[in-house]
């Protein structure tokens, strides 16, 4: 069996991704996918110990995860739409109107 | 038993009540409230006389009549009221010349126009009223209390003419000066008052008894770590702080001279009775004490010995007939602190009675001449006025000659008892006092010569001025206190003619020793004659060394006197001070004695406080004002840190959270 | 079956949510009038509904505060849906707090939504949001936590971002959300570090099996993380940046009801998940969270003070200050030791967020009602505001002492409360870094008390209109400030006695 | 026109550090810790049944696991108000709310995201 | 009950005159002011108590009920006077209504606001000086600095706004220290207090039931403690180097607000220090003697100092309120009934003289708009009333005799030279003494350049004899003065008997 070390690691290494991610990218849609990486990497750790502890609580929770990631999606593409409209452009660091 | 002395507090209030009346309805009053204050002290009078009368008939009285502050497992602070030969003495001196000073007034202002009489006399009114509290107290804390408001007195009638530059100045100069030296006063009643907890001057339980079972070691006092001795030197020396700034001895004389700016008559009530009195009437009030301190003593008498001397030379190139008598008053006075400190308790007392008399009556007819002059007091613009004013003349002159001690005016005896008592101590084995004996011996001539030079000048030769030449009159009620004055002036010496009695062999003669001896076992002057720590020596005998002492002194006053009437005595005397050189200049700067004490306040306190506000401001207050420009500097650098890009929050989150996951990790052994 | 299930909770338990229901209940009212009413629906009706709403909510969980459910006195606490939800005094009491700032900002809002569309949705929005935080308050397990978490925030991103046509609005959305997202996302992850743990979400499982020194570091980065989390909804550093602008460019009832109400409920769920799944008797050597708290308030007090003192515009300095009030608030979880005082410290946390939820509530709708004015942002628009609104400057001046920690006003004995618990925990230290904060504090908070009553006008303006909502609200809120003071005994003492049987 | 992600390296990439720093201190963590051997899951249990129970709050599941009743219900509302939120953002004022974009097949959409992220 | 009638019928006089009309409001809270000056008065007739209040003495017109329940520590509503605080709370009520009479003229803007923020001041103050639960007396202590931030910000002079900044910063700054280090204390004390009312803590403190606390052992906690509760109180005194928020604010502020800072609120600070450092730890402050007498002459003279080279009336005499102030802490330190009684009296007697002082120079300002030594000079000449009792009140600021001020610094004077602390507490005294010289110095400078000489004045308002209304709080100040200083036993004998059960503890 794979030890669980090694999800964990790619549970880690997949959300340092992510967060790679959202620290260098600069559009609004990638930010928002880096996000799901994160989240899934949430997610091998919920499935993988799912498995290690015998218990279906990490898969059920898995999928409410997903579902959660979702619903944060649909808000997120409204108000990237927005910032659209309002900065004609989805690039996050334009909106820089308040600071200090 | 309603007796005279439930009365004695009557004596002080009356001119209080005239001073409320001058100040509410003074206005409405004729004359501006002067008659009420002429009531007002007349009554003191006649109520001071009875008191002497009923101490003359050998009792004494000394009563708490109200108790200021109570003290809850702490003494009692309490005003009460000291009637002994001493104090019922200065209560007549002080009325009778509150009341001229009063009638005076009435020719001296009401008939000179002036307003604000109400302010005058409601300030007249509380100045006799202070003084005369003073007079009575019964302890130490209260004397200072009626001191200070002499005090605040001197300054409301010395600035009377608050509307000149000058007196406002000379009225804060007085009040500041004399201010110093009560700081070292209140300082010595506190230091009393921490000593024997009491300030009681007479009864067993006052502080100069205490005092004196003290150093028998039959009592213990509070002495601060000092030897008994040393502490009461050190009190006494404080106390004496007071004195000096009232009594302007030097170094604190300077306010005097300058306090001739205020109304003459005020001058008078100042430097006879009340104010300038007060210094050395507070020494001898509590001579016992001093008594117990030879090295207190040897002090006053030097500053005496010296102020006399001092004041005296500068008397001699003034131009201004009340700037004359200014350092004479000075000078006088440093006579009866000679008198004091060489162990004359008598002799001061006498000197203080004479003086107040004879100094009243030369300010006021000073002030007569002032009236006639239209206020112009320069004496090389008068002359000849003899022959105007007569009554002026003979009282003036009889002042004179009492001032000058031509025998056998009274001031000859009085200043002749002083330097006696001092020699004969002197020459008991008391080198100190010996050279104060000899200054003040010196200051003998000078007083002659320049008080004959203001009479000559005044009075004597041509009219130099149209004014002299066409006085302005006086009335009755300037010429009748001269009268009375001049009168005692020239008589009061009477009372005590020692050297009578020591040469003739005239017993009972001496009056005032007998009048002093009569006070109460610890303050009679009998007492006083053992405590002081002098022994008597003399040139061949007694008698001898009473006409050896008479004679020198009234020799070197005929000579002060001769000379002023060569030099002066002419038809058109000519300034001769030039003949002086430097010493001129010297003397018409007073020995720069103003400037030292000006340079202390304008050039050195000032710069001081102008240093202190600029640190203040810069320092103390730069670090308050510091630490909130630093806190907002800080806060304008913590908000940067909000860049408004959001990537570069979630960079600070990131590596916010990894710093505290490697913290955690690092203190949690997560590694290992 | 299915129903045996259902049934096997007595029929009385679930109404213990009740609050939580009306809220959500009053939520779907309003999109159905919405949906009824194809035109514009009216404000009036609306904003009353939703105060009805919220109020009938504050009434019931007072109510039941005050009845003692699930309280000791009854029973203890009431676990519902297998321990998924709990309904005990601690989250009635913050359901106090949440449905009262919700009360107010909807009021105040039937003015400010006066000139907008789409209210329905925005009010809506508001009823579901703090349906959320009610259920975070009660959830019991890492899952509900998170689930609710998410109910409260998703409308909470909408509704910042609610102005379309606004570019600070939407940019405050913006940031708000894509920081939400990190942090929602590190959160589950850290939820999910946890479960790899332990095995299980529910916070009793979770600390029964907590105790696994092999696996500290793990557990470490995910209680970390979960505090991660937890700082995003309340605002704490270092996951605090979106709140000066989501704050500043939102709505400003919003950001009333972000900075009071839903803060408010990210303590609440720190202070359940914390003390309830990772006891600190029972944690493994390296994962002492408390530490961690000290830390982070500390740094979160001192930071958004200095910040807060050199702003320009008022609702930025309030966003500020509102994130150095989440450091005091931090000090309930920073103070906690095992066998200390812990009831007191949490409970006085607690009593703290239910006076700052009225005087922090209060302080920005009186921003909404400057800003319905017209008058501008920055410290000088207000200058002389005092003359032309005097009531309401009174007000703000109440909140802005108040918030200062001043006398007296509710705030001084809530901050006082505080402060006192951790000295009496033993952290003095923690009080000192507190106090010494809230005398900085005086200084901006005092600025505005300037500007208003000191300042002479800059121009003239002239106010149209004297809002019955808005005035309606911030009066409210000063009166509860105000009052908070006599008041304040029963309300510290019901907070740490349900405090206390967390422990 | 298709276009590629192209690999574009630079300084823009130096706030990733931050995100490879934590992955070391997770990594570093990770491995020094030690965990229990799988259980796994029986055989013949029925994963999916089981979380379909859990979700319900159901004691019929071969494998043991937490109610997510609570869960389902608040996640139900949440999709609600997720959806009510983001039409609400995403609804143009004054037209029929956002139909100009899903009618497009998403080509605006695309030219902002594909266009802008070259700069 | 009669404490809680004053305190809420100033709170309910301040609500009404702030909704009064502008036009009426200066009348109206005159007239509503008088109230709680007869209330006060009544107390003082019907005064019977005994001892201090802290240290099991009998308390006046008592009341005590519990407020709120927090931690082991109850919280009362707790109100009473003692000797200590009854002259106190006369004193507050009658400098109010005085000042408020003195405003007639300055204030013409917002008056009823004005107005209204004084009385709820004054009652607050009334709070402060009769509260005897630590938390009801904070709560009051710190509402005082609301109403005089306004009443500097709004109608003070041009620097207003930082005047009213500093001192509002400055003070609660101090507060906060302050209370920090009691807070301290009463944990300290552990389970030996059971509430936070003053006798309570004082007593277990005196009995040495003080324990450690947060790793300080008892007397370092107990000095840690003394250190910062005398710290801040300090400030409010205010005792050199903290005092320089004082002359800003007094500068800045309107007349009557002057008179009301100076008057009382500074007197906040010696009563505080007196109830709390003096009566509860007189051990520590025994022996911090050198340090607290030394920073009370440098008070006394460096304050004097400062004094001497302003040139502004008011500045001089917001400086000369350091001065005097440095005679209380020198008189608390004494630990003998005469220091500790006269620091108490000082309090009345400075909050008197200074507000008279205050109320003159704000009389002349009126009428000459300037403050400046400088500008005008003669001014008796025009305005003679008003000159006379401004010499009158400069004399008794000076200390002259039969009027308050001597009698107060007297009895320090007195107390403090024979006080046994310390051996060298008769030199501090003769130091701080000399201020008596520099005071007479500055005072007697500046009304010899503004009143005296001719007249002559630059601006080009008319110099007449001001309106009756402006002088007549002066003449009631004055004759205060002088009926205290005649007979300070009108205070002076419930003082001490308030004060004596504190001095056990010194000179240990």
């Amino acid at each position: 069996m794979v030890p669980p070390q090694y999800y964990l690691l790619l549970s880690a290494a997949l959300f340092c991704i992510g967060l790679f991610g959202i620290l260098t990218r600069r559009n609004a849609l990638l930010f928002l996918m880096s996000v799901e990486l994160m989240l899934n990497a949430a997610n091998i750790n919920l499935v993988a110990f799912s498995n290690v502890w015998g218990n279906v609580t990490g898969q059920t929770f898995g999928l409410f995860m997903m579902a959660l990631a979702a619903a944060e999606v649909a808000i997120g593409i409204g108000i990237i739409l927005v910032l659209y409209r309002n900065f004609d452009d989805v690039d996050v660091t334009k909106a820089t109107t308040m600071r200090w | 038993m309603v007796g005279i002395f439930d009365f004695a507090p009557a004596i002080v209030l009356l001119p209080f009540v005239s001073f409320l009346v001058a100040l509410a309805v003074g206005d409405r009053l004729p004359k501006g409230g002067a008659l009420a204050g002429i009531a007002a002290t007349a009554g003191s009078l006649l109520l001071a006389a009875a008191t002497f009368l009923t101490v003359a008939g050998g009792r004494t009285y000394d009563a708490t009549i109200y108790t200021w502050a109570e003290g809850i497992e702490a003494v009692d602070l309490t005003f009460g009221i000291l009637i002994d030969p001493l104090s019922a003495m200065m209560l007549l001196i002080v009325t009778l010349i509150a009341f001229l000073v009063h009638v005076f007034s009435l020719g001296y202002m009401n008939d000179e126009g002036e307003v604000g009489l109400p302010r005058y006399y409601a300030g007249l009114g509380l100045f006799t009223a202070s003084m005369l509290g003073f007079v009575v107290a019964d302890n130490l804390l209260m004397a200072f209390m009626f001191f200070e408001l002499v005090g605040l007195c001197s300054y409301l009638l010395i600035g009377f003419w608050f509307r000149e530059p000058g007196p406002p100045s000379a009225a804060k100069k007085a009040f500041l000066v004399t201010r110093f030296g009560d700081y070292f006063f209140l300082v010595g009643v506190v230091a009393v008052f921490a000593t024997f907890g009491t300030a009681a001057f007479s009864g067993s339980e006052s502080f100069p008894v205490l005092a004196e079972a003290a150093l028998h070691g039959e009592a213990t006092v509070n002495t601060f770590g000092f030897a008994p001795q040393t502490w009461f030197t050190i009190v006494g020396l404080l106390v004496l702080g007071g004195v000096v700034g009232k009594s302007a001895q030097f170094p604190l004389h300077t306010w005097l001279p300058d306090a001739m700016e205020g109304p003459t008559p005020v001058s008078a009530l100042i430097h006879a009775a009340t104010m300038v009195a007060a210094g050395v009437y507070l020494v001898a009030r509590m001579y016992g004490f001093y008594a117990l301190s030879p090295d207190a003593l040897a002090i006053i008498a030097l500053i005496g010995g010296f102020t006399a001397l001092f004041a005296a030379t500068m008397g001699v190139v003034k131009r201004e007939i009340k700037q004359v008598l200014a350092y004479s008053t000075i000078s006088q006075y440093g006579y009866m602190m000679l008198a004091l400190g060489g162990g004359g308790y008598v002799a001061a007392t006498f000197h203080l009675m004479t003086h107040a008399f004879f100094k009243a009556l030369l300010f006021l007819g000073a002030g007569s001449v002032i009236i006639a002059m239209h206020h112009n007091e320069d004496m090389w613009d008068m002359g000849g006025l003899k022959e105007k004013m007569p009554v002026t003349y003979y009282a003036f002159l009889s002042g004179s000659l009492a001032l000058a001690g031509i025998f056998p005016f009274s001031g000859f005896w009085s200043k002749d008892e002083v330097l006696y008592e001092t020699l004969i101590h002197g020459l008991g084995g008391s080198p100190v006092l010996l050279a104060a004996y000899a200054m003040g011996l010196l200051a003998v001539f000078f007083t002659g010569f320049y008080t004959f030079r203001m009479v000559f000048l005044t009075f004597h030769g041509e009219p130099r001025t149209q004014t002299a030449s066409d006085p302005h009159s006086v009335r009755w009620n300037v010429k009748g206190p001269l009268a009375v004055l001049g009168v005692l002036a020239a008589t009061t010496g009477l009372v005590n003619m020692v050297p009578v009695e020591k040469l003739l062999g005239i017993g009972g003669i001496d009056f005032l020793h007998q009048w002093l001896d009569m006070s109460t076992e610890s303050l009679n002057a009998h007492h006083y004659g053992e405590l002081i720590p002098y022994s008597s020596a003399y040139i061949g005998g007694e008698a001898t060394t009473v006409a050896i002492g008479a004679g020198v002194s009234l020799g070197l006053a005929l000579a002060g006197a001769g000379l002023a009437h060569l030099l002066y005595n002419v038809p058109e005397p000519v300034e001769h001070t030039d003949r002086l050189g430097g010493i001129k200049t010297l003397l018409y700067n007073n020995y720069y004695q103003d400037e030292y004490q000006v340079w202390l306040a304008n050039g050195v306190t000032r710069p001081v406080a102008r240093v202190a506000n600029k640190f203040d401001q810069g320092v103390v207050d730069g670090v308050v004002n510091g630490v909130s420009s630093v806190s907002l500097f800080s806060g304008s650098r913590v908000r940067r840190i909000q860049t408004g890009v959001v990537s570069n929050y979630a960079v600070l989150l990131t590596l916010g959270l990894t710093a505290l996951l490697l913290a955690f990790g690092l203190l949690g052994g997560w590694f290992v | 079956m299915f129903d045996l299930a259902l049934q096997a909770e007595p029929a009385a338990t679930w109404t213990a949510l009740a609050p939580a229901i009306l809220l959500g209940l009053t939520g779907l009212v309003l999109l159905g009038i919405d949906t009824i009413r194809t035109d514009e629906a009216s404000n009036a009706l609306l904003a009353s509904v939703s105060a009805g709403g919220s109020l009938l909510a504050f009434g019931t969980a007072a109510w039941f505060l005050v009845a003692g459910t699930g309280q000791e006195r009854t029973g203890g606490a009431i676990t519902l849906y297998g321990d998924a939800l709990v309904v005990d005094g601690m989250s009635l009491f913050f359901t106090l707090i949440f449905t009262i700032v919700t009360a107010m900002v909807v009021v105040a809002s039937y003015d400010y939504l006066r000139d907008h569309e789409h209210r329905a949705v925005f009010y809506s929005l508001v009823l579901f949001a703090a349906t959320g935080m009610t259920l975070l308050s009660m959830a019991n397990s890492l899952a509900t936590v998170f689930v609710s978490l998410e109910l409260a925030s998703l409308p909470s991103y909408a509704l910042v971002a609610f102005l379309k046509n606004d570019k600070g609005s939407v940019e405050a959305g913006l940031k708000y959300f894509l920081i939400g997202a990190v942090s929602s996302a590190v959160f589950a992850f850290g939820i999910s570090l946890v479960y790899a743990v332990t095995g299980s979400l529910v916070l009793g499982d979770v600390a029964a099996a907590v105790n696994a020194p092999e696996m500290a570091g793990v557990l470490g980065i995910g209680v970390l993380m979960m505090i991660g989390g937890f700082a995003f909804k309340t605002a704490s550093v270092p996951f605090h940046f979106w709140a000066p602008e989501a704050y500043e460019g939102a709505p400003a009832p919003i950001s009333a009801f972000l900075s009071s109400a839903s803060k408010a409920a990210g303590f609440a769920v720190a202070f359940r998940v914390f003390v309830e799944a990772f006891p600190l008797g029972a944690l493994p050597a390296g994962v002492d969270w408390v530490i961690a708290f000290q830390v982070l308030a500390v740094v979160t007090m001192t930071l958004g003070n200095f910040a807060a003192a050199t702003q320009e515009k008022v609702k930025r300095m309030l966003a500020y200050s509102s994130i150095g009030h989440a450091g005091y608030a931090l000090i309930g979880l920073a103070a906690l030791t095992a066998g200390g005082p812990n009831g007191d410290v949490l409970g006085a946390s607690m009593a703290h967020l239910l006076v700052y939820g009225f005087m922090n509530t209060g302080a920005f709708l009186f921003i909404a009602l400057v800003e319905h004015w017209g008058v501008g942002r920055t410290f000088e628009d207000y200058n002389g505001l005092a003359s032309t609104a005097p009531i309401a400057a009174v007000a703000m001046t109440v909140f802005m002492f108040s918030l200062a920690g001043l006398p007296p006003f509710g705030g001084f004995l809530s901050k006082y409360a505080l402060f006192y618990s951790a000295i009496e925990a033993g952290f003095w230290w923690l009080a000192a870094v507190g106090a010494i904060n809230s005398a900085l504090s005086l200084f901006y908070y005092s600025r505005v008390v300037k500007a208003m009553w000191i300042e002479s006008p800059s121009g003239d303006f002239e106010i149209q209109s004297r809002p019955v909502g808005l005035y309606a609200a911030v009066i409210f809120a000063g009166l509860g400030t105000l009052l908070l003071l006599p008041a304040f005994g029963p309300v510290i003492e019901t907070a740490q006695t349900v405090a206390a049987t967390l422990f | 026109m298709t276009t590629k992600p192209e690999l574009n390296l630079g300084s823009h990439l130096v706030p990733g550090l931050a995100a490879v720093a934590l992955f070391v201190v997770m990594a570093a963590t990770i491995l020094s810790a030690s965990f229990p051997d799988p259980q796994g899951f029986a055989g013949d249990a029925s994963i999916v049944a089981s979380i379909g129970y859990a979700m319900f709050n159901l004691e019929f599941g071969d494998i043991a696991g937490e109610s997510f009743l609570a869960a389902l219900i608040i996640i139900a509302i949440t999709l609600d108000v997720a959806l009510d939120g983001s039409i609400h953002l995403a609804r143009r004022e004054g037209d029929q709310g956002g139909s100009s974009l899903l009618a497009d097949g998403g080509r605006e959409l695309k030219q902002s995201l594909f266009e802008e992220d070259d700069d | 009950m009669i404490i809680e009638a004053l305190i809420g019928v100033t709170f309910l006089a301040a609500l009404v005159v702030f909704v009064a009309p502008d036009e009426y409001a200066g009348k109206l809270a005159a007239a509503l002011s008088a109230l709680p000056v007869l209330g006060s008065l009544w107390m003082w007739a019907q005064y019977d108590a005994s001892g201090n209040a802290l240290l099991g003495g009998s308390i006046a017109f008592e009341t005590d009920v519990v407020w709120l329940t927090l931690g082991g520590l109850d919280l009362h509503w707790f109100v009473g006077v003692d000797g200590i605080s009854l002259p106190l709370v006369v004193l507050t009520t009658i400098l109010t209504t005085l000042a408020i009479v003195s405003a007639w003229t300055p204030i013409s803007n917002r008056e009823s606001q004005f107005y209204g923020l004084m009385l709820f001041m004054e009652a607050n103050l009334l709070g402060v000086f009769t509260a005897l639960d630590f938390f009801a007396w904070f709560v009051f202590w710190e509402a005082v600095l609301v109403p005089m931030y306004f009443l500097i910000g709004v109608w003070g002079g041009p620097n207003r706004r930082y005047a009213a900044i500093k001192f509002f910063v400055y003070t609660n700054v101090a507060s906060l220290v302050m209370f920090i280090g009691f807070i301290a204390l009463v944990f300290g004390l552990g389970d030996s207090v059971s509430s936070m009312r003053l006798p309570e803590i004082a007593q277990a403190l005196r009995a040495g039931a003080l324990g450690g606390f947060a790793g300080l052992d008892a007397a370092t906690l107990k000095t840690v403690a003394f250190v910062a509760t005398f710290l801040g109180f300090a400030v409010k005194v205010p005792v050199a180097p903290l005092h320089t928020w004082l002359p800003d604010a007094h500068v800045e502020a309107p007349t009557p607000v002057s008179v009301m800072l100076a008057g009382v609120l500074l007197k906040m600070g010696t009563y505080a220090l007196l109830r709390f450092n003096f009566t509860m730890m007189p051990d520590v402050a025994t022996a911090l003697v050198v340090p607290i007498a030394g920073i009370a002459v440098i008070s006394v003279i460096y304050g004097a100092m400062l004094a001497l080279a302003q040139q502004d009336l008011k500045r001089i005499v917001a400086y000369s309120s350091v001065s005097s102030m440095g005679y209380v802490i020198l008189g608390l330190v004494a630990y003998t009934t005469y220091g500790v009684g006269g620091a108490t009296f000082q309090m009345i007697a400075h909050g008197l003289i200074s507000g008279l002082m205050f109320m003159a120079v704000g009389v002349i300002y009126n009428t000459t708009h300037t403050r400046m030594v400088g500008d005008m000079s003669g001014i008796a000449d025009r305005m003679p009333l008003t000159a006379g009792i401004f010499v009158a009140g400069a004399f008794g600021y000076m200390g002259l005799p039969l009027m308050a001020g001597f009698a107060g610094e007297f009895f320090i004077f007195k107390g403090s030279f024979a006080s046994t602390v310390h051996s060298a507490m008769p030199l501090f005294t003769a130091a701080a003494m000399f201020g008596i010289v520099i005071v007479a110095g500055y005072l007697l400078f500046a009304m010899q350049r503004t009143l005296f000489g001719p007249f002559s004045f630059d601006g080009e308002y008319e110099i007449t004899n001001a309106p009756t209304h402006d002088v007549a709080p002066l003449a009631v100040l004055l004759l205060l003065v002088i009926v205290l200083g005649v007979a300070p036993d009108l205070f002076f004998g419930m003082i001490q008997d308030a004060v004596n059960p504190i001095l056990s503890g010194g000179g240990l």
